[in-house]
């Protein structure tokens, strides 16, 4: 029978009729729907056994205890630690997206050598401590030729760079990155005590934070919450008060009683403001330059106060006599950004706690002792050079160190007119980067050492600045073997000074943390099962501060000019770290709009510039300029443009390379009159719509 | 060239303009086809659809041309059942474009939906409770009580027709008719009812949110009798614009201004209770959800102009024009108020479709805007030029106009 | 809702939010993400895209400097009563049917065809307008408890309902009754990281919780109110102006107070 | 002519009857066999060997001290006894050279395998025998072939949700969809 074309129509309708009562369709349908919820290319969930793990992520300034979860032996999450007072069950929001920062594409793989410009070959181990060591081998014994930067607060491996320098004779080398710790202590020094203060807020029933950020970005935010929460049970009446006293609404305000706007050029004027007002509802003190210090607070009158803040002097009244009808009042100096003011803004506000004698008192301010050392050869913390004012000098070529090593610091990018510091790191011939992330200066570094995650790694946090109490912390790692062709830092370094004839005694981190647990008089095992060393601060007074304060220059008008204040938020990143991409979210549509900034003023001020909401505009300070849209936001102070740090970065990752811009290009480095140190709180841009 | 397939007795244009015609549509439909593969292959994150603006143009499209369509049930409705003869001049016409307008419905609802290929969970998973399950069911079904009633009228192809067993077959379906349209009749009110529904259900978008009798919302049976008030105008329109098109006289016009009187009628019952709904939103309800009338509104884009044109403009105006048969028997007054009256429709379901998810009801949040972007106009564009398609098909080879014979004599 | 009833339950697992505390960090926010696998996205300013089940919102007094104030707002998903999001799923990927309250959404039964977004006014519910593409490595760290999803479905907050049932494990394997979780035995990951304790986490309807005392308080509101929506979600502030801001006031009346409608 | 008309009728339907039974046939015939792929474990297990000697599921099959279950045992756990190969059985020969002194963990196939949105608590469900919704593995000496679908890449072998739900619903125990979904 041949099948003509109707036949065969017949029986195609036929297959399809019979079809139907197959499973064929039904079944086929049911599975494709099973497929579309089980794509192959959509990754599969881990499985195995959970367990939580206690660490240390230092990947946030102060350092976060807390407890990596892990299933089947993989991290997969960071929360907080109950046990530890540093954390109790808190984590800031960095530490929250800490192990997914474990594979940041930003990550580097393994150690690379610079082969021409921003090219880099990788390179096996072996080459690159056999390179280290070579380029420092002719340095050797001739000071000023190699030069460290840390940006590591905490950790005792500043003690191993501290020593190697001086071991090759290099002391002077040393330098640390800017931040509150160093200001502080050269402040306390000021003042005539020493050590690094401290600020028992968990005591305190009345907080002044004047510019610093302790609910957020200053000091053990962590722990700094945690007492902030501890007065203010949840339905219940507040125990303290707390008033941020700075340039802008910020995370810190956002839960504060009172805000106070002041502008980040009038940070000395309102503390003195504050302690003429203080002095005249009857505030004393046993200090001998009271005397000098009242004359000097009397000069800071209402109206010079008014001409500076552009606020009503009744806030500064009423603020000193909240303050004066606390029982346990606490002033906490800082910067709005967690660095870059001078020694006599920290002297300024810190002096109102020893006007009010809460030095060395339950919820006051506290000296800690300086910390066991766990290498004799170390220098000081405090003795460390700052590393601004270090390449400033290398730009001008007052220092010429032939080699830097750059230690979990990012000088290229987080230090005040960032263009000519990246162009200073040009004049020196070998850099070596030991960094976690491909960030600016490892993008410049002539030799990239890949450093492991904090849950890869041995690290330790000797008195996160901001504690009241001498604090340690340590962790060991949550992975067996780093997920990347990484090593330790410092086993690296110890390696390296043993090749260059030099014994620091120790072989590895590990092995230097045990020495500084044991130096502090702290287990480590207890240390890294997660628990927290703390000791208790010593005594001593402090002075006004009345000389150093005295040698303050008045401020300066300048009409064209506007304050610039830098605004820090932990979940932006910090000075060492991008923002991680688990934190992306938290940036919102008004700090952050595609690939622009926004710089934040409020109506008055952007008037007064004749910009208004959504223009592009370019401000231009320092030795640089940074282009931002206009946000209006009344919780700026007057004549102050607010701007968040953390973005303009050029390397990293797709997540934050090229987005928003830099604003420590426009940063002003000056020095400070009678201390000698370089300042940039209360840099002046001026400002032109484009 | 294609002489033979053409209807009895009955002239059309050279195959040469047919194609160049064809052509001239091939052109959006395959644009609308492009777009439509990159939107199954790289998902809807390429519309402008957002996480504000779920719904957009597709399901104000959705509603629009359902909407537009509600003249096939209606006619239907009104011929088989009221026997009303006169509407046979024209309601083959009415169940083409209901055709087209439902299938066309249902293909941009599986572009619009994020998993097509769980489309079937609507049927096999449904949730009673849901008006869109309704809706689902309801359209499903109508589109197959269309393609019913389109198949005959596809039968009586002058070829097709030859042979026996398809002319008994026409035939039979043609008696049956009646029942066809009987059942489209229900399952239509049902789901343009379920539409609205779907929006007077939104308890959390007081824009929308309306009380009602039983479980189904006020705009339930404002959806029904908005749809019946477009539809047949509609159906005039289209066989105008054919008329315009083709040059040759389609349908008397005393059946458009038969069709007119009939959507006249329903559209200023639909007006009169739309007034009232809306006062009463605005006046009863709004206020106790804390809101004003004037937070409803924001700028131009969702302003209140849009409300005004809606109900008046485009609403009452129309009402008026069709219903006073002095206007009506005037062929461009019934043309501009069928427009118009077309217009407020669309207008209507954009509004409860965009701009009820567009108020922000939150006190700290922003007013949102949203745009169609290509995508979404490209295979709007698509479904429009699937309509020129059929229609054109359909009017060349089918015999659709019973009168075409005699009027162009 | 007309016409559909809703279940009453034993447990009403909520959440009671302290403003006044919440100093806006974005913990919360990193850890949802983390706990949920939520891929990192790449413009993650462009918020019409994005998925934050956990968003924190910026509330202003909107007074003029220097007496502007702000508040952050952590909005998870709201867990109502009745939900307006639940009846209007086609496909009953979306119930409100377990013991607790808790407003489940079955990734793998959504069609993703939105109505429930339209339907919910607190944006609470997310669409994946892509794959969740995480780079090269990050999905060795995926979280265990959150299946991930394809494009084209809407999810939401579940109070982290992967925790409950852990919860619930845990109290068979020590002889407890997981139909009885003492409180603290579990807590979504937003609520465990808070810094400073912000969220409080129980049920609302165990006098035993801290929550039950707490969305009692004078000073307790509830998102629009009055829409009747019923949320599982207290918020509590000392400040007037903040609880103003969680509800619609034009035709006056106090913060706080409830008017219903049907 | 009506006679001739039906004849002709007759003729012409055959194609589509043929079309008809060869799609029926295909279908379900064919097909199933089609769409899933057969594979077999890694490692010839013996079930019936330990049971023999004396061991229970709960011996490998164990609860953790968090309440979650651990499974099929990893490498750790067999290695207790089969660090080093101890018998005779050639496949204790493949499991101590290929993966126990490896250290990769033994890819076994999994035929009650759920996806993974899909939370299911053994803990839960301990007071009903393993049998309940196992095979009873304790005879078994030749590990079955393992059906994958092609398509959706389930087991043929794993249970189906109307299957959860039915014993749920029989059992009063709540189908919510949390219950079983994550």
């Amino acid at each position: 029978m041949g099948l003509d074309r109707r036949g065969f129509v017949k029986f195609v309708v036929g297959g399809v009729a019979g079809t139907l009562f197959t499973p064929v369709i039904w079944k086929g349908m049911d599975d494709a729907a099973k497929w579309s919820q089980n794509w192959g290319w959509i990754p599969r969930l881990p499985k195995g056994e959970r367990k939580a793990v206690p660490a240390l992520s230092k990947l946030c300034k102060s350092g976060c205890a807390v407890k990596v979860q892990t299933v089947g032996g993989a991290p997969f999450a960071a929360l907080g630690n109950p046990d530890n007072p540093m954390s109790k069950g808190g984590v800031c929001p960095i530490c929250a997206g800490s192990v997914q920062l474990m594979y940041s594409p930003a990550r580097v793989a393994g150690p690379l050598k610079k082969v021409g410009e921003g090219k880099y070959s990788p390179i096996k181990w072996e080459e690159a401590e056999a390179m280290l060591v070579e380029k420092l081998t002719p340095l050797k014994g001739q000071d000023g030729k190699i030069a460290a930067i840390s940006g590591d607060e905490t950790g005792t491996a500043n003690e191993v760079l501290s020593a190697l320098l001086a071991g090759l004779g290099n002391a002077s080398g040393y330098c640390a990155m800017p931040g509150e710790m160093l200001t502080a202590t050269r402040g306390v020094k000021l003042m005539g005590g020493a050590g690094q203060p401290g600020f028992d807020i968990e005591g305190a029933d009345f907080v002044l934070m004047i510019g610093a950020d302790a609910l957020d970005s200053w000091g053990a935010s962590v722990a700094n919450q945690k007492a902030f929460a501890a007065s203010h049970p949840t339905g219940e009446a507040a125990t303290a008060r707390f008033v941020y006293a700075g340039p802008a609404l910020n995370n810190t305000s956002g839960v504060c009683d009172q805000f106070v706007a002041v502008p980040p050029t009038a940070t000395g004027v309102f503390a003195l403001a504050l302690a003429n007002a203080l002095i005249s509802v009857g505030a004393t003190c046993s200090a001998p330059d009271f005397a000098d210090y009242k004359a000097l607070a009397a000069k800071c009158t209402p109206e010079v106060f008014e001409k500076a803040t552009g606020l009503k002097a009744e806030v500064l009244k009423d603020l000193a006599g909240k303050i004066k009808a606390a029982k346990a009042p606490l002033v906490i100096p800082g910067a709005s950004f967690g660095q870059g003011s001078g020694a006599l803004d920290f002297v300024a506000g810190a002096s109102l706690n020893v006007l009010l004698g809460r030095v060395g008192q339950k919820g006051g301010m506290t000296l800690l002792p300086a910390a066991p050392k766990a290498l004799s050869a170390a220098a000081d913390r405090a003795e460390a050079k700052d590393a601004g004012s270090f390449m400033a000098q290398v730009a001008t070529g007052k220092a010429a160190p032939a080699a830097l090593i750059v230690y979990e610091a990012n000088p290229a990018y987080a230090l005040p007119q960032a263009g000519d510091m990246t162009k200073a790191l040009g004049n020196i011939a070998f850099k070596v980067a030991f960094a976690t992330y491909m960030d600016e200066t490892a993008s410049l570094a002539d030799l990239v050492l890949p450093a492991p995650h904090p849950y890869e790694r041995f690290d330790d946090a000797m008195n996160p600045y901001g504690v009241a109490k001498p604090t340690y912390l340590a962790g060991k790692p949550v992975l067996a073997k780093p997920v990347v062709d990484a090593k330790d830092p410092v086993d690296v370094l110890l390696a390296a000074a043993g090749k260059l004839g030099l014994s620091l005694g120790f072989e590895t981190y590990a092995d230097v943390i045990k020495a500084k647990a044991k130096a502090v008089g702290a287990d480590m095992d207890t240390l890294t099962g997660g628990a927290a060393w703390t000791g208790e601060p010593k005594g001593g007074s402090l002075s006004l501060g009345a000389a150093a304060l005295a040698k303050a220059p008045a401020p300066k008008a300048d009409d064209k000019a506007v304050a610039l204040a830098p605004l820090s938020k932990l979940a932006c990143g910090t000075t060492e770290l991008a923002c991680p991409p688990a934190d992306l979210l938290t940036i919102r549509d008004t700090e952050l709009k595609g690939k622009d900034l926004f710089v934040q003023m409020n109506a008055a001020t952007a008037k007064k510039l004749g910009v208004a909401e959504g223009n592009k505009i370019k401000l231009t300070g320092g030795s640089g300029e940074v282009k931002a849209l206009v946000h209006v936001n009344e919780g700026v102070a007057a004549g102050t443009v607010a701007m968040l740090m953390g973005f303009g970065h050029s390397a990293w990752d797709q997540y934050t390379k090229g987005k928003g811009d830099n604003i420590f290009k426009i940063l002003t480095v000056s020095d400070e009159a009678g201390t000698g140190m370089k300042v940039w709180a209360g840099s002046t841009v001026t400002v032109a719509k484009i | 060239m294609d002489r033979a397939l053409f209807p009895e007795g009955l002239e059309r244009c050279s195959f040469g303009k047919f194609a160049l015609w064809l052509l001239f549509i091939t052109v959006f439909l395959l644009y609308g086809l492009y777009a439509m593969i990159v939107i199954f292959a790289k998902g809807i994150v390429v519309t402008g659809l957002d996480n504000y603006f779920g719904f957009g143009l597709w399901i104000t499209v959705d509603l629009a041309i359902i909407a537009l369509g509600a003249g096939a049930f209606f006619t239907g409705f009104l011929r088989y059942l009221l026997k009303i003869d006169q509407l046979a001049n024209i309601i083959n016409l009415a169940v083409i474009v209901g055709f087209i307008c439902y299938s066309g419905a249902m293909l941009v609802l599986c572009m619009d939906i994020g998993q097509p290929i769980r489309c079937w969970f609507g049927y096999w998973h449904p949730n009673v409770h849901s008006m869109l399950t309704e809706v689902i069911f309801c359209i499903t079904c109508y589109c197959i009580v269309l393609v019913i009633e389109y198949v005959p009228i596809i039968l009586e192809q002058k070829q097709l027709y030859r042979i026996p067993f398809i002319h008994h077959l026409a035939h039979n379906m043609h008696l049956n008719m009646a029942l066809f349209a009987g059942i489209g009749a229900f399952l239509s009110t049902f789901h343009q009812g379920s539409l609205g529904g779907m929006y007077g259900v939104l308890a959390g978008r007081p824009y929308a949110f309306r009380e009602g009798f039983f479980i189904w919302p006020w705009t339930f049976f404002l959806f029904v009798l908005s749809a019946v008030g477009c539809g047949p105008i509609f159906t005039v329109l289209i066989a105008t614009l054919m008329e315009k098109l083709t040059g040759r006289k389609l349908v008397d016009y005393k059946t458009k201004a038969l069709m007119g009187k009939i959507a006249g009628t329903m559209l200023t019952v639909y007006i009169f209770f739309k007034l009232i709904d809306t006062w009463a939103w605005a006046h009863d309800y709004l206020p106790t959800t804390g809101l004003t009338f004037d937070q409803m509104f924001y700028g131009v884009i969702y302003g209140k102009w849009l409300m005004f044109t809606e109900i008046i403009l485009c609403g009452l105006v129309p009402a008026i024009m069709l219903i006073t048969p002095s206007i009506r028997n005037n062929p461009k007054m019934l043309y501009t108020a069928g427009i118009l009256d077309c217009i407020g429709i669309c207008l209507n379901r954009y509004l409860f479709t965009v701009q009820t998810i567009a108020i922000p009801l939150l006190p700290f949040d922003k007013w949102q805007t949203y745009a169609p972007n290509w995508a979404e106009w490209a295979t709007t564009g698509l479904i429009v030029a699937y309509g020129f398609l059929v229609l054109s098909l359909s009017y060349r080879y089918l015999p659709i106009f019973p009168q075409e014979r005699a009027m162009n004599k | 809702m007309s016409g559909h009833a809703f279940k009453e339950f034993k447990i009403n697992w909520g959440m009671v939010i302290d403003l006044d505390k919440c100093t806006g960090c974005g913990a919360c926010m990193t850890a949802c993400q983390v706990e949920n696998n939520i891929a990192p996205m790449v413009d993650a300013s462009n918020k019409m895209r994005t998925l934050s089940w956990m968003l924190v919102f910026e509330l202003s007094n909107g007074k003029p400097a220097p007496e502007a104030e702000v508040a952050y707002l952590p909005r998870p998903c709201m867990q109502c009563g009745h939900p307006a999001c639940v009846p209007v799923c086609p496909v009953v990927a979306t119930d409100k049917n377990e013991e607790g309250g808790i407003v489940s959404q079955i990734y793998p039964r959504c069609i993703g065809c939105r109505y429930c977004m339209a339907a919910c006014p607190y944006h609470a519910r997310y669409f994946n307008w892509e794959d969740p593409i995480f780079p090269k490595g990050m999905e060795k760290a995926l979280s265990p408890d959150t299946s991930t999803r394809p494009r084209g479905v809407v999810e939401k907050c579940n109070f982290c309902h992967t925790r409950l049932m852990h919860a619930k494990d845990k109290a068979r394997q020590d002889g407890g009754d997981p139909e009885a979780l003492a409180e603290g035995a579990y807590i979504p990951a937003c609520v465990e990281v808070c810094p400073t304790g912000a969220i409080t986490f129980g049920d609302l309807k165990n006098p035993e919780h801290k929550v039950h005392q707490l969305s009692k308080s004078k000073n307790a509101f509830r998102l629009l109110e009055k829409l009747g929506l019923k949320p599982q979600v207290y918020y509590m502030s000392n400040r007037e102006w903040v609880r103003k801001l969680g509800d619609n006031y034009a035709a006056g009346g106090k913060p706080g107070a409830e008017k219903k409608h049907s | 002519m009506e006679e001739k008309k039906q004849c002709k009728g007759c003729w012409g339907a055959l194609p589509f009857v043929i079309g008809f039974v060869a799609a029926v046939i295909a279908g379900w015939v064919l097909y199933p066999d089609l769409i899933y792929s057969k594979k077999t474990q890694p490692v010839n297990f013996s079930h019936k060997v330990h049971a023999e000697q004396g061991m229970v599921c709960a011996d490998c099959h164990t609860f953790r001290d968090d309440g979650s279950y651990a499974g099929i045992p990893t490498n750790e756990k067999c290695n207790e006894c089969h660090s080093d190969v101890v018998g005779t059985n050639p496949a204790e020969k493949v499991y101590v050279d290929k993966y126990g002194k490896t250290g990769k963990d033994v890819p076994w196939l999994i035929y009650q395998y759920q996806p993974d949105n899909v939370i299911f608590s053994h803990k839960a469900h301990e007071s009903l025998e393993c049998t309940s919704c196992h095979p009873d593995m304790a005879k078994n000496d030749v590990p079955p072939t393992y059906y994958q679908n092609k398509l959706s890449g389930y087991s043929k072998q794993t249970m189906r949700m109307w299957q959860c739900e039915r014993c749920h619903a029989e059992n009063g125990v709540s189908n919510a969809c949390h219950v079983c979904h994550k």
